[in-house]
């Protein structure tokens, strides 16, 4: 479903990750971890097709990502449901009962997004996953001031999706239930200070040096 | 019955016509908010005293 | 409104918290409909005397008429936006919830006259001083009112929470009020050399015959009476909305 | 896209959305500048027809930024990248959702405001003609200059500065059309201008704002 | 205070920070003006004193918000209420910040505007005075009106609408004393009366700004 | 140093808590808990003096509480130094040597704000606190974005702080390892929907209903 090789990515014209290299068919589930700034959100934007990567390929079908990041994509003025609707409808999905549910929105059905809890807000950014239909997600700290009992709704999400053929990867500092999921650290990514400088860890800069 | 207006007729009548829509626009929007307000009222207080029992 | 309330005794005590929507509601709801009949009596006779039965003005031809419109909703416009002054001086003060509602209420029907005096005098200018607009002094004060009148609803309609609101609009319309003040002496120092003078004043200068008096103040009687109903049902409305978001909210946390 | 159009056609008109606000400035820029000028009618009813361009296009610009900064900011807007919708369809519903609810109502106000500067009475036709074709050019070049800065923290204002260079063309024919309107002077040759540039910016400009849109997000 | 001074200008001095943009945008609408009245220089150099105060308060205006607008979002604002500052001294100082990294700017920039819009000779001296006075009147307001919208998501035109017709005085008294400054008249009078409302200003605006803000952080 | 009793705190015009009070000493650490939604920003600003109390008493002295809220308070523009220096100015406080290093932010020392990680960002945002010289440290969610090792950070830097005598008040989902603290559950505070109604629960819509 998705082959990444040989990739390296760059944050302000730094390259903070370089080599990383996985796979992950369909049903499997993959977590990043590594310290803060090591490269997790400028690894996931470069999957997701938001950035181009400085080195290596990212192999995966059109349609294919749906990406979640720090931010929510939650129109503040606008109710839960209407936010879920314009999603689905965008990415030309069905209904969006099913996602309400897994969340645990019905309650905030018609609450405007602004007037949610931060980890209400944050249940509906990722309820907003469901309603795209797409295979491969991929989640930026996911759980992010969500409570235990929120953690656990997304945690069974996350298995259905799975089980059903699905695929994800998620960015994350804390330990979540999914016991079966690979984890990949990028502490041994990081560009080696002393060695071949533009060898394997080109950057934008990389044509004055 | 219609007053004689002499040439100012359009004028005259115009000022009367705009002011009289105008003011019945205020009194209509003010009502139908009133009634629709009520009523949803009336059916929130409703749900509220039947699940008072 | 009537329902069964399990309050304590001792929470009805503060007066101006608790009991004066409820007193409002059964006040306004018996007069209203005295109010109302009275204004729309009163505008009947005013304006169908004031349009049908007097005669035309030597100078001003048939054109005069307009004045049974013009003058009660000019001087409506300027005492709407007094009376939210002082109810948004009684809110800030007194917390009185009512009051700060009324306000609210009254800024849409101080818009509207507004309006109306405004839309009514350029027409009425067209024959008399030959255009539409004039920045005549008096004429350019009253569109900034109309100005106030806006940002004042804008910044109602912009805010959720309505006793941040209620506040914010009360600083808002003190503040603004001076500012009008200033304006309305601004504008007659920039505009003192070009002044239209006469035309606005005839009618003060030569007492107004009682041809054309009694028609008038009925007519201005009317726009009162009228302003106060408009007044009195956007507040209940006002009032309700309050109530059935509260009821809403309670629901919500059970 | 028609869920596009609606939601952001719903976003605008929703409480403190901004529909309306760009109208009330108009009428106060309007209103301020015989405060600022002197109530001449003569000098007013000259300037007329150029000030109410001006005004309607100010009051354009001031709008510009809700076309994708708060898209942005919400991170709605990487969500739409990822989506299955061409960014330049997007880009452009997004612009013709910015001038149903700025263009269109500005266009249809000006004539009111006209009568404050005393337009000539020729004018109101070729004014609400230009304004009806330029405003939509205002809002395509307006997009492209938002997604130019829609990275950027307070890009309102370098938004403007961007924006304005180019909306000159726009204004030149779009005033000179109100212009000649209001003297009584043939008005055929800027208003095929204007309606070229409109017609033009309306197919092209998409595809520029929604390059410039995919090298913000990256 | 002196701390919040020295951050708050360099925050608008920094890249990004709109300091330059305001002065970029007095300069468009200045340019923007001849384009769309016409270059007759007669006219021009009749409106100049009206169109430089004008511009200069729609500068001042777009960049108010930044008051306060962005230490309410990244939470500042809730950190410098829980500060051992008055709130009304903050607000006053960051009305200054506003000014100097404004209204200042514009003031030295106006002269050279006036050369494009053929500002008659006499008028230089007076214009300058009026706006140096004028514009700390507009920062000060505006620090109100920022205040009263800081909560507000695109609070950007509500800000403008409700600022405006509060600028209205200051506006007609500062074009006032450019406008006989102009044409040689005397300006003694408009002078003393700009000079009342920015002194006024100055000492009431920061109480009401801070209670709006209280009102606000609420 | 803090006393609280019978509090009851609204939001959006509801009141989300009631009937909450505790007591803190100096040495003493409260962690409050409760799932997402349940009022614990609401609570901590109301403590922090942002937005008055329903109800109840909130006795602290003047100039006793540093709040830190869900955002940082920080400029993007500038660097990590001029923010922390910015803020201990306006506190009067002394140097920020002490605070730069206790967060680990002394290899950020020159960089803008804008281009620090999530995590980073957060560190950034947490030392301010020991800049204000405040006695009382209320955090709301300190570890979001944090990994493992900076929230051991922040752990030292509380314990330190208490036993030169500080408090502290933190709202957080995860476990720390501040094992001396207090837990603060504040589901049960929630007003009961059944009971009384105006009762224990005012509101500012009380007077309407
Ligand atoms: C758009 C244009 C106009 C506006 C905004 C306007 C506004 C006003 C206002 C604010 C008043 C104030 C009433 C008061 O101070 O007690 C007034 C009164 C009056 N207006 Fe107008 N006016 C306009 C045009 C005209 C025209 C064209 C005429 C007639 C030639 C006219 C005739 C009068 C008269 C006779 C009064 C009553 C004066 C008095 O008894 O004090 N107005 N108007
Ligand atoms: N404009 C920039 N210039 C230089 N370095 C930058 C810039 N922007 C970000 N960085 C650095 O790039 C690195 C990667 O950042 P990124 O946001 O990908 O980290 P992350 O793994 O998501 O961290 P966190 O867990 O804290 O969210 C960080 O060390 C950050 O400081
Ligand atoms: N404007 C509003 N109108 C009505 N309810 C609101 C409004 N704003 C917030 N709420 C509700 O108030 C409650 C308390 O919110 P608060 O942010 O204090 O929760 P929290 O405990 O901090 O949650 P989290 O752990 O998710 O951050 C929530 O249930 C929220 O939905
Ligand atoms: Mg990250
Ligand atoms: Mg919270």
């Amino acid at each position: 479903m998705l082959n990444v090789s040989g990739l390296a990515v760059a944050r302000g014209g730094v390259c903070v990750l370089s080599g990383v290299g996985f796979t992950l068919a369909p049903g499997q589930a993959l977590i990043l971890r590594g310290p803060n700034g090591v490269g997790k959100t400028t690894l996931l934007r470069t999957l997701a097709g938001l950035q181009p990567p400085l080195a290596g390929s990212v192999a995966c079908g059109e349609d294919v990502i749906a990406y979640a990041g720090h931010a929510d994509g939650v129109k503040p003025t606008l109710t839960v449901t209407e936010n879920l609707t314009f999603w689905a409808q965008v990415f030309g999905g069905g209904g969006i009962g099913a996602a309400m549910a897994a969340f645990d929105l019905d309650g905030l059905a018609d609450r405007a997004a602004q007037n949610l809890s931060a980890g209400q807000k944050r249940r509906l950014g990722l309820a907003r996953m469901m309603v795209t239909g797409r295979p491969l997600w991929m989640f930026d700290e996911p759980t992010v001031s969500l409570d235990a009992a929120s953690v656990g709704l997304f945690e069974t999400a996350v298995r259905v999706h799975l089980a059903g053929g699905g695929a994800a990867i998620m960015a994350t500092h804390i330990d979540l239930g999914l016991t079966d999921a690979r984890v990949l650290d990028l502490s041994p990514f990081r560009p080696q200070p002393g060695g071949v400088r533009t060898g394997n860890a080109p950057t934008g800069d990389e044509a004055f040096l | 019955m219609m007053p004689e207006l002499g040439k100012y007729a359009v004028e005259v009548i115009s000022a009367y016509v705009v002011s009289v829509a105008l003011l019945g626009g205020i009194v209509w929007a003010s009502l139908r908010e009133g009634a629709r307000v009520r009523r949803e009222l009336r059916s929130v207080e409703a749900r509220r005293d039947r699940a008072d029992g | 409104m009537q329902h069964k309330d399990s309050v304590p005794i001792s929470r009805r005590m503060s007066l101006w918290e608790y009991a004066n929507p409820k007193k409002f509601m059964q006040v306004s709801g018996a007069a209203l409909p005295w109010v109302g009949g009275l204004a729309a009596l009163c505008l009947a006779v005013g304006l169908i005397w004031g349009f049908f039965f007097t005669p035309d003005d030597f100078r001003q031809g048939s054109t005069v008429k307009i004045i049974y419109i013009h003058v009660p909703a000019a001087l409506m416009g300027i005492n709407a936006w007094l009376m939210m002054l002082v109810t948004s001086l009684i809110w800030l003060v007194r917390r009185h919830h009512v009051s700060a509602l009324a306000a609210k209420a009254a800024a849409p029907v101080g818009l509207v006259m507004t309006v109306i005096a405004l839309a009514t005098g350029a027409i009425w200018g067209q024959p008399m001083w030959g255009t539409w607009w004039a920045w005549d002094p008096r004429l350019t004060s009253f569109l900034i009112l109309g100005l106030f009148y806006l940002g004042y609803i804008a910044l109602w309609a912009a805010i959720d929470n309505p006793d941040t609101a209620a506040d914010l609009t009360s600083v808002l319309c003190l503040v603004g009020s001076v500012f009008a003040l200033l304006s309305r002496y601004a504008v007659l120092f920039w505009n003192q050399g070009l002044h239209q003078g006469a035309s606005l004043t005839v009618t003060q200068d030569n007492p107004i015959s009682d041809i054309y008096y009694w028609p008038l103040i009925t007519s201005i009687s009317g726009f009162v009476l009228l302003f106060l109903t408009l007044v009195l049902v956007r507040t209940r409305t006002e009032i309700r909305r309050r109530r059935l978001q509260a009821l809403l909210n309670r629901e919500r946390m059970a | 896209m028609i869920a596009l159009l609606r939601r952001d056609m719903a976003v605008a008109t929703r409480a403190g959305g901004g529909f309306g606000l760009g109208l009330a400035f108009f009428l106060v820029v309007v209103v301020l500048v015989p405060l600022s000028v002197g109530p001449d009618t003569a000098v007013l009813s000259r300037i007329a027809p150029g000030i109410l361009w001006l005004g309607a296009l100010l009051a354009c610009l001031l709008s510009l930024d809700r076309i994708f900064a708060l898209d942005f900011e919400d991170g709605s807007l990487d969500l739409l990248a990822t989506a299955p919708l061409p960014l330049e369809g997007a880009v452009a519903v997004k612009a013709f959702a910015h001038w149903l609810t700025t263009g269109l109502p500005l266009t249809l106000m000006a004539p009111v405001l006209g009568v404050l500067l005393n337009l000539p009475v020729p004018g109101y036709r070729w004014l609400l003609a230009s304004l009806l074709l330029g405003t939509s050019a205002l809002s395509v070049i307006g997009a492209f200059g938002a997604a130019l800065t829609v990275g950027l923290r307070r890009g309102g204002l370098l938004l403007s500065l961007l924006v304005l260079p180019l909306y000159v063309p726009t204004l030149i024919f779009g005033a000179e059309v109100a212009r000649r309107g209001a003297e009584g002077m043939p008005v055929a040759t800027p208003l095929a201008l204007l309606a070229g540039i409109s017609l033009g910016c309306a197919a092209l400009m998409p595809f520029a704002a929604a390059a410039a849109l995919r090298v913000n997000l990256r």
